[in-house]
């Protein structure tokens, strides 16, 4: 359980050896120097110089390697040794971590980041606090992707065919393709890249252009916006984003949109959310989601109502709700109203299309009608038209424009440059996977292998490497130097927080290679572009370096607008209502952990569980309990998935409030070359995705013999109709304000004993079961920060899962089909008479004055009654040396350490564990605000759930500090403690659910 | 019949003997030799540079954190990076063979291999900076440094030796300019002492030191 | 078991020293009349050897009570005493900790512990007090020389007079002993040593 | 001789014995025609006689059980207690449950010769030493798992209140702590009691082994060095006794508390299902159930394979199911209460877990345990079951099992549903768990054999003390000399004539 050991490679297997040795060259300065040589000319000693060494510093005091004597069998202890610098980075400061500002793309969106470092390695990721996308905040994938950095399957060498080559030939490789194309000006030219909103990225590409006119340009992620671009288009001729006002919102109506969760800007849009409903006192007003969708999505799970609709309704509904809206409510629609009449409420619920009418208009330009990107265009610009007719752009609604506004359709895009893959010479692919993710009708592999020259740039040697004749690999995005271009227009920066560890360039240096720009490091290439952007011409290093500490150029955000509609150009996109389908329908889901499948081998995800289904390790087919009775299957069985022709097998898995006929797929799995981990683990349902129906499909199933084993972290899905995730509805609050605690009220007895007075700080956590949207990114954020390991399928079906957090879901209500969704985000209660400590024979867990449930690994020897002593089952027992060995007997690589928080003990076998409320952020800030000589103040501290939640749901402080956080939120009258009934006092409360449901919907 | 000697008759005594003379002597042995104060006091490997803390602490009077730089202000107590060695020894002693594994490093780039000679068990999350800025001096736990040609572990580095302190710190504190003073004496008053230690809350919980 | 006053013959030196007269007896009762007569004589140094624990052997042979049980009482004490200091000292005194929010040294949870140190100290005290009151293990005893002797812990009751008893001489004693009736009378020899 | 040979107890009560224990009392257990001489003979015999097949037969498969228990330890303590099926929320499950299921087996032992004797029970005196041995051999197997279940058993010693250079010491509030120090202080001193019960008889063993073979000159040096010298003297059997007795009463409230304070690792919990007042004594009941259960189960077969019949008497045996019928229904009357409780408490987590034990995954179990432990031992009533050796056999085999049943319902049903429903589980042993399970069965017969090849299976000085004419007809009590033997008899007063 050493927290140094995680240093120590000694013991580290050969590959790992081989791994180290490449590493330990490139901190030879010596080679370093020369290696960077083109990125630092001489003379050149600038700031950002040496921050940029100081990131590639790697031997630090605190890598001390043991090595153990030999022969002197009476030595007292294994000789260690104490490897400092040759020459110190500046500004390093061993054993003090630092923070640098970045940016990673997720769906369009750019995240400003704050990345934690010690001595050289990042290990923690956090939001940046002042970026307006992020908002302090992350998301799941960003929590997870420092993980993606130490991955150790990433691949360390360029490769032709099979051979290992080097970054030398790759350049010769540049060289000889610039050659050949200068000659037919770039005709047999294909470059495919992932859609970029880099501003450095548009430059390079027009400079491209420039050098080969002839040369093909081309777009394609499998998850894209390209129906929501195209639905803007139609609307309003140009391609806009639009920013919706949650908190503002007091009718909001998802169209299939799981803007919690897996849509663009899902950070942001949580926070307003949120924002938008939480209630303090009985006179507060509070948000009502409706949401119709085509699977139970995170954003399902929080509306007030919800249908589930197949995916081909939900056309006919909203055409219904929009004719309703103009004729019931005379909403004006112009020649729209004429394209509507031939809607009808045919098989859909009047009721939801009367009374969501009349709410809509009720608030007028104070309602989000919103469309999810798997819907077709003409919807989105139907949404569009009806936002406009109610009223709330410029209201509720603004818009903004896009980075990259000749972006076209992404699936007309990849079909056509598999089209153009005929007679081309050379086929650059960027980033991606097309081989595994595009339509499979374009059937890319083979295309492919016909080019003559054809390179991928990614990080690992997946499927789409083996069929181009190159690879070569790509930088991770905490090595890179990019800038991105977020949503409102921001413009970030992304600086590298380490060399690339296997080296790998990024795709802006591919295309500057391609430009032929003499400095094409990425540095020099963000910088030019900088400076070539408007207002930070004089006083450049200066403002360079503002931009670098703060992570973004300020004020770099466009203002937004409000759209101007076409009415008549919707109504032909509208055109007729084509038939809803009877029979089975397939609908690709974004998954919320491998989104396209680029995640795939990254086990914090893997293992984590699926927000509904709990799932860890594994994708399946899911199924409304209905249709599965009518199937005949049962959790687990396989089933076959056919489009005319192609079929897929997978188990299928009954989701309550899945669409009845709708099969939820989920993309991303089952890939073949993701690496040890990501390999072959779920079921791949690419191949059913086609060019022609990319968002749902018609399908068949049948039921296979036999099941498949799924591991779940939760098999039980009822509360019992215990008082656990205690919710009620917005009446029920007026009524009384302090339901919750009446629900579950504290025992009143005397006490037997003086109980402990908490002097000095009392730290506490409150959690807002009203905010918390079960995304699961505090599980993540834990995860991260506490060296948390993961343990493999086979140990979570036996129940031995790590996380310290867990969100508990629980379906409220009596239909199975249209259930109610209930999230209890659980850590260690820090029990104020904690059960567990009075049964530790060995005083390994006791209290600590601020009234912290300490739990000392090292005196531990796990007799595991803890445990089976705590009424939240919050503690977590390592049965195996999970850090070193998986329960297979894998070694664990020790890329992995490199990700490991310096100070948290790393467990070893036999030891309990669990959350201690980040004790080391509480000890850190207590010296540092000693050092600094003054009292520790609110927002010093905050735990790693708290920073990353993106709906504020957590929040930590002192109890005894009456201003803080925290004690306000504990005032709440929602407040009540979980299973209060015990008399365990626990430290950490909760703020009961509000659901603001519609009286007349259940009229 | 007879079965046993008579001398067989002392057994009892001999027993009882046993018991509690050789019982109480391998307990006490156990008790000591099984100590930190035992194990830990006086480990001083051989280090690559005859590097001299009592020349260089002692005669020369350099302050521990002309080196030690950043002491006071992270956790670790940073051992100096060649850059450090050579800022002096480009001029003095340059050519000195004592010196060659240093210039090495120099020249290559290669770090100087020290043996690491004050460890802490892993779990233990010892804080450079908090204990300085409390006042407890480099000698408090490392002894005369500049009185050592080699450095050797002078504390027994043990968690009872450390709740000593913790426990009840006023004796082992000093005014913050007395910091690196190896030579320093405790001379103020018990009064002046509980002052000091007075604003001083070492921790006692398991927290404290162990995460 | 040939000669009624066979003396044992296995012989290193010749120095020999009468030891004790050892009286054989078919029934308990024939024991305890003896006993009871040596009693009336006077004789303090004398033992019954009998197979089981024969009652009224005591008063026949006029014992006083055995003290064991100050011995068991006094341990028994110490013990709890030790227990409740022991863990009120380690969890109360030198290194308290908030355990579930209790008093670090609360009393009622420690009264298992003391129960338990009582009884085994006390165990302690019934078997090396009654070792050291009988003063075995002795695995040498003059007794064992006689070859009859063996049967004193099968069906066979026996009457010892020790030679070291003020009382004895050779001629008297064994006319008392004659006159018990027993059936068997010897004279045990130890080897001068 | 046969069990032919006995009065028929209606008989014997007609004789004007007053209650059925006096009539135990008084009367002798062993045929009238039993002397001193053949009572040695038929005890020693097993320890002198050549070695029955069946012993080395049995010795065989033990000790092969006993390597099993080697390699799973080894195993265990190779990979970790991963290997065993434990997980969350089912943190204890087999090592637990068979940690309490062994050292209710070691109950019997001290139970008989402690508690019975204080009584009197003169018709303890058969079975006492052999269910001594029992109980040593079982709190043995028993302490085995609280060892070897922690994590990190190399630091177990943390357990232990001895100075350490982390100044640390136990956490005496924890059960587990009172756990240690009640176990090893009932293995001490059940130990001590059985070996100073042993002392007299192994002198008779030494006195027998004459003759100069080197095997008889080992015997005879073995014996002798742990008889420690005894030569029956009155003045040593009179602290004996005395000291006897003492034990006796220390081991009563002894027994009692260490399965209270086994009980109080539940009891003293919040879970539902333990957090119960009734535990302590329902533990005991059940703990003396299932060893007079294991204690006949064992009789039955040394009775027939070393010949006993006229030492354990079908009188002993008939007795013995009687306690069996009495506690069997104690227990049974556990279940029921738990069940009224958990109801009348009105607390919905109790009546669930309660519900969830009848009726829930583990129903089986649960409804194995009621069988074996309530319904089958009621067929004790009909006399003529309780003197039918194979329905005996077979009964007390199954209280045994069902008294597993009953540790693995109570532990593992509780801990599987408690309160967050998030988090219930399931649980189900790995073959290492069961190589442990079967490995402590291996050791204990390995033990066992030993004993009984090896040492007098029969408390020989106590059974002497209870045949007829034992004792002095007549008191030799002097005027001047007050007796003290009386009150401290191993058997029950003498009938003292009046002195002519």
């Amino acid at each position: 359980m050493s927290k140094r050991e995680k240093y120590s490679f000694a013991a580290a297997p050969a590959t790992a050896k081989k791994f180290w040795k490449s590493l330990e060259a490139k901190e030879n300065p010596a080679a370093f120097a020369k290696a960077a040589e083109p990125e630092f000319p001489m003379g050149v000693g600038t700031v950002e110089d040496a921050a940029s060494v100081s990131r590639r510093g790697f031997l630090t005091v605190a890598t001390a390697t043991a090595a153990a004597i030999g022969l002197e069998g009476c030595v007292r202890r294994p000789v260690e040794q104490i490897l400092p610098y040759a020459q110190a980075p500046e500004y390093l400061n061993p054993g003090v971590p630092m923070h640098y500002a970045t940016s990673v793309e997720r769906r369009g969106e750019a995240l400003g980041l704050l990345v934690t470092t010690h001595e050289g390695r990042p290990t923690k990721i956090e939001g940046n606090p002042e970026h307006p996308a992020s908002l302090g905040s992350t998301d799941l994938l960003a929590q997870a992707m420092v993980l993606d950095l130490y991955d150790p399957d990433r691949s360390n060498a360029p490769k032709q065919g099979e051979a290992k080559k080097t970054f030398a030939d790759v350049d010769a490789l540049m060289a000889s393709i610039v050659r050949t194309h200068s000659a037919d000006a770039g005709a047999g030219l294909r470059i495919l890249a992932t859609p970029s909103i880099s501003p450095s990225f548009l430059r390079l590409r027009a400079a491209v252009q420039q050098r080969f006119p002839q040369a093909k340009f081309y777009t394609w992620t499998p998850v894209n916006e390209s129906n929501a671009r195209e639905g803007a288009r139609l609307a309003f001729g140009e391609p806009v984003v639009a920013h919706h006002d949650y908190q503002g919102a007091k009718i909001i109506l998802s169209i299939d949109s799981d803007f919690l969760q897996t849509e663009s800007g899902s950070i942001r849009s949580a926070r307003r959310f949120a924002d938008g409903r939480r209630l303090s006192q009985a006179t507060d007003s509070m948000s009502r989601l409706y949401v119709v969708e085509s699977t139970h999505s995170t954003t399902g799970a929080n509306a007030d109502h919800r249908l589930a609709l197949a995916p081909s309704k939900i056309t006919a509904y909203l055409r219904a709700l929009a004719k309703e809206l103009a004729t019931a409510h005379r909403i004006e629609l112009g020649p729209l109203g004429a394209a509507l009449q031939g809607a009808s409420n045919a098989g859909l619920p009047t009721k939801w299309i009367s009374n969501v009418a009349k709410e809509l208009v009720g608030a007028r330009g104070r309602s989000v009608i919103v469309a999810g990107s798997r819907q077709p265009a003409a919807v989105h610009a139907l949404v569009h038209a009806l936002n406009a007719a109610l009223g709330n752009h410029g209201a509720t609604i603004v818009f903004s424009s896009v980075a990259d506004t000749t972006e076209t359709d992404q699936t007309a895009s990849i079909t056509a440059f598999a089209a153009g893959l005929e007679g081309a010479k050379t086929a650059i692919i960027l980033g991606g996977n097309p081989v595994f993710d595009a339509p499979a009708d374009l059937d890319l592999a083979t295309k492919l292998a016909r080019v003559e020259t054809s390179l991928h740039f990614s990080g690992t040697h997946d499927e789409t490497c083996h069929a181009t004749k190159w690879h070569v690999p790509r930088a991770h995005e905490l090595e890179s130097w990019g800038d991105l271009r977020a949503l409102d227009g921001t413009v970030t920066i992304q600086q590298p927080l380490i060399a690339p560890l296997f080296g790998g360039r990024t795709d802006l240096e591919v295309l500057a290679q391609l430009a032929g720009e003499r400095n094409w490091r990425g540095y020099y290439v963000v910088r030019q572009t900088l400076r070539g952007a408007a207002g930070v011409q004089n006083g450049f290093e200066s403002e360079w370096r503002r931009v670098l500490h703060r992570g973004f150029v300020a004020g770099s955000a466009e203002p937004p607008r409000p759209g101007v509609i076409d009415m008549s150009r919707v109504a032909t996109a509208l055109g007729r209502s084509e038939p809803a389908v009877d029979g089975f329908e397939a609908v690709f889901l974004a998954c919320a952990k491998m989104l396209d499948g680029r995640h795939a081998n990254n086990a914090w995800l893997l293992e984590l569980p699926d927000p509904l289904t709990r799932i860890t390790w594994d994708n399946v087919a899911l199924l409304s309990p209905k249709t599965a009775s009518e199937l005949g299957v049962r959790n687990g069985d396989m089933i076959r998935v056919t489009r005319d022709g192609t079929s897929i097998e997978l188990p299928a898995w009954k989701l309550p409030g899945q669409p009845d006929k709708a099969v939820g797929l989920l993309m991303g799995w089952g890939r073949k070359h993701a690496g040890r981990y990501g390999n072959d683990v779920g079921f791949d349902v690419y191949p059913l995705r086609r060019s022609d129906a990319l968002h749902s499909a018609a399908v068949q199933v049948a039921k296979l013999a036999g099941s498949y084993p799924i591991s779940q972290t939760q098999d039980h899905d009822s509360m019992e109709g215990r008082p656990i995730a205690i919710d009620g509805t917005l009446e029920e609050f007026k009524a009384d304000p302090t339901f919750a605690i009446h629900r579950s009220p504290t025992p009143r007895t005397l006490p037997l004993w003086r109980e402990v007075e908490y002097r000095g700080h009392k730290w506490g956590l409150v959690i807002d079961l009203g905010a918390c949207t079960g995304c699961n990114t505090c599980v993540i954020a834990c995860q991260s920060e506490n060296n948390i390991p993961t343990v493999g399928k086979a140990m979570v079906a036996k129940g031995r899962e790590m996380h310290w957090i867990r969100i508990d879901r629980y379906f409220v209500g009596e239909d199975a089909n249209e259930p109610e969704v209930a999230f209890q985000p659980l850590a260690c209660q820090q029990c104020e008479e904690a059960p567990c400590e009075n049964v530790c024979p060995v005083e390994a867990t006791a209290h600590s004055p601020e009234g912290l449930n300490d739990m000392a690994y090292n005196r531990c020897i796990g007799t595991r009654y803890c445990a089976n002593n705590c009424p939240y089952k919050a503690r977590r027992f390592n049965y195996f040396n999970w850090h070193t060995k998986n329960e297979a007997d894998e070694e664990v690589p020790p890329t992995r350490q490199m990700q490991f928080n310096p100070n948290v003990t790393v467990r070893m076998r036999g030891v309990m564990e669990k959350c201690t409320y980040c004790v080391q952020r509480i000890e850190t800030a207590r010296t540092a605000t000693k050092i600094a000589g003054r009292p520790m103040r609110d927002g010093d501290i905050n735990v790693a759930c708290a920073q990353a939640c993106p709906s504020n749901a957590i929040t930590f402080g002192d109890l005894n500090d009456a201003a803080s956080r925290v004690s306000r939120q504990n005032q709440v009258s929602r407040h009540y403690k979980l299973l209060a009934d015990i008399g365990a006092q626990p430290r950490t409360t909760f703020l009961a659910k509000v659901r603001n449901p519609n009286p007349e919907m259940s009229a | 019949m007879q079965i046993f000697p008579k001398t067989l008759n002392i057994l009892p005594l001999a027993l009882a003997f046993v018991t509690f003379v050789a019982g109480g002597a391998v307990t006490g042995i156990v008790w000591f030799y099984f100590s930190p104060k035992n194990f830990q006091v006086g480990y001083a490997p051989e280090q690559p540079v005859a590097y001299s803390h009592r020349l260089h602490a002692g005669q020369l009077g350099m302050d521990c954190r002309y080196c030690h730089a950043n002491v006071e202000s992270s956790a670790e107590a940073m051992v100096p990076p060649t850059q450090t060695c050579m800022g002096c020894h480009t001029l003095v002693k340059a050519q000195s063979p004592r010196l060659q594994v240093v210039r090495d490093s120099w020249a290559s780039g290669e770090p100087i291999e020290w043996v690491r000679v004050h460890k802490l068990p892993d779990h233990a999350y010892f804080n450079h900076a908090a204990h300085l800025n409390a006042g407890v001096g480099c000698a408090s736990c490392h002894g005369r440094i500049d009185q050592m040609e080699v450095v050797a572990i002078s504390q027994p580095l043990g968690m009872g030796w450390c709740l000593d302190c913790h426990r009840n710190p006023g004796p082992h504190l000093r005014p913050r300019d007395q910091i690196t003073n190896m030579a320093w004496e405790q001379t103020a008053s018990e009064e002046a002492v509980q002052a000091l230690a007075a604003n001083v809350h070492p921790p006692e919980n398991c927290s404290g030191c162990h995460r | 078991m040939t000669s009624p006053t066979k003396t044992n013959t296995t012989v290193e030196s010749d120095e020999r020293v009468a030891s004790l007269l050892l009286a054989e007896y078919e029934t308990p009762d024939g024991c305890a009349d003896a006993a009871a007569k040596l009693r009336d004589a006077g004789y303090t140094k004398f033992d019954a050897h009998t197979p089981y624990p024969v009652h009224g052997m005591d008063a026949a042979m006029g014992m006083r009570d055995t003290p064991i049980g100050w011995i068991v009482l006094a341990m028994g004490m110490t013990g709890c005493l030790a227990g409740f200091l022991m863990m009120f000292w380690m969890n109360g005194i030198d290194y308290p900790l908030v355990i579930g929010g209790k008093p670090p040294d609360a009393i009622p949870s420690m009264v298992p512990v003391m129960f338990e140190m009582t009884i085994l100290l006390s165990a302690f005290g019934a078997v090396f007090g009654l070792f050291g009151l009988c003063q075995l293990p002795r695995h040498h005893h003059p007794i064992f020389n006689s070859d009859r002797f063996a049967r004193a812990t099968d069906d066979h009751f026996f009457i010892s007079v020790d030679a070291s008893d003020p009382k004895f001489d050779l001629k008297k004693t064994r006319l008392l002993l004659e006159g018990t009736t027993p059936a068997h009378l010897e004279l045990v020899e130890e080897y001068a040593s | 001789m046969s069990e032919a040979h006995f009065t028929p107890v209606e008989e014997e009560l007609a004789h004007g014995a007053e209650s059925p224990i006096e009539y135990l009392g008084e009367r002798n257990l062993l045929p009238p025609t039993m002397t001193m001489r053949q009572l040695t003979e038929t005890v020693c015999a097993p320890t002198e006689l050549k070695t029955p097949k069946a012993w080395w037969i049995g010795f065989g498969i033990a000790l092969m059980g006993a390597g099993i228990l080697g390699a799973s330890v080894s195993w265990l303590l190779f990979k970790g207690v991963g290997v065993w099926g434990n997980n969350s929320p089912v943190s204890w499950a087999w090592d637990i449950t068979n940690f309490v299921w062994w050292i209710g087996i070691g109950h019997a032992g001290t139970l008989i010769s402690a508690i019975l004797f204080l009584f009197r029970q003169k018709w303890r005196t058969s079975i006492n030493r052999f269910a001594e041995a029992m109980t040593i051999f079982a709190v043995m197997c028993a302490g085995i798992y609280p060892g070897l279940h922690t994590g990190r058993p190399w630091f177990d010693y943390y357990m232990f209140p001895v100075p350490n250079s982390m100044v640390l010491w136990p956490q005496f509030k924890s059960p587990l702590m009172w756990d240690i120090f009640a176990v090893s202080t009932y293995f001490t001193v059940s130990a001590l009691f059985w070996y100073v019960g042993l002392i007299p008889d192994l002198a008779t063993l030494r006195d027998r082994s004459t003759g100069d073979t080197l095997p008889r000159k080992v015997r005879r040096f073995a014996y002798g060095f742990f008889s420690l010298g005894w030569r029956g003297s009155n003045r040593h059997w009179q602290h004996y006794e005395r000291a006897y007795m003492i034990l006796a009463g220390l081991s009563t409230p002894l027994v009692l508390s260490v399965h209270s304070i086994v009980s109080f690792d539940f009891a003293t919990s919040v879970e539902p299902g333990w957090h119960t007042t009734i535990f302590p004594p329902y533990f005991v009941a059940g703990a003396v159930f299932s060893g007079f259960a294991m204690v006949l189960t064992l009789m039955l077969v040394c009775r027939s394979v070393f010949d006993m019949k006229d030492v354990v008497t079908m009188k002993h045996l008939e007795l013995m199911n009687k306690i069996m019928l009495t506690t069997g229904s104690l227990v049974g009357y556990a279940y029921a209460m738990e069940f009224f409780v958990a109801y009348y408490s009105g607390n919905q987590y109790e009546r669930y877990v309660f519900l969830n034990r009848a009726i829930g995954p583990y129903a089986w179990a649960y409804w194995s345990m009621i069988a074996c432990n309530v319904i089958f031992p009621q067929v004790f009533w009909w006399k003529r079951m309780r003197t039918s050796i194979p329905v005996m056999f077979v009964i007390s085999i199954l209280i045994n099992i069902g008294m597993w049943f009953e540790r693995f319902v109570i532990i593992v049903t509780t801990l599987h549903r408690d309160y967050l429903p998030a988090v219930w589980g399931m649980y189900s042993p790995t073959i290492w768990d069961m190589g442990v399970y079967i490995g402590t069965f291996g050791f204990f017969f390995t033990c066992f054999l030993l004993f009984l090849r090896w040492l007098p299976m029969i408390a020989l000085a106590e059974v002497k003390a209870t045949l007829p004419n034992a004792h002095p007809r007549k008191s030799h009590a002097a005027d001047h000399a007050d007796d003290h033997g009386h009150d401290t008899n191993l058997a029950e007063e003498p009938t003292a004539l009046p002195a002519e």
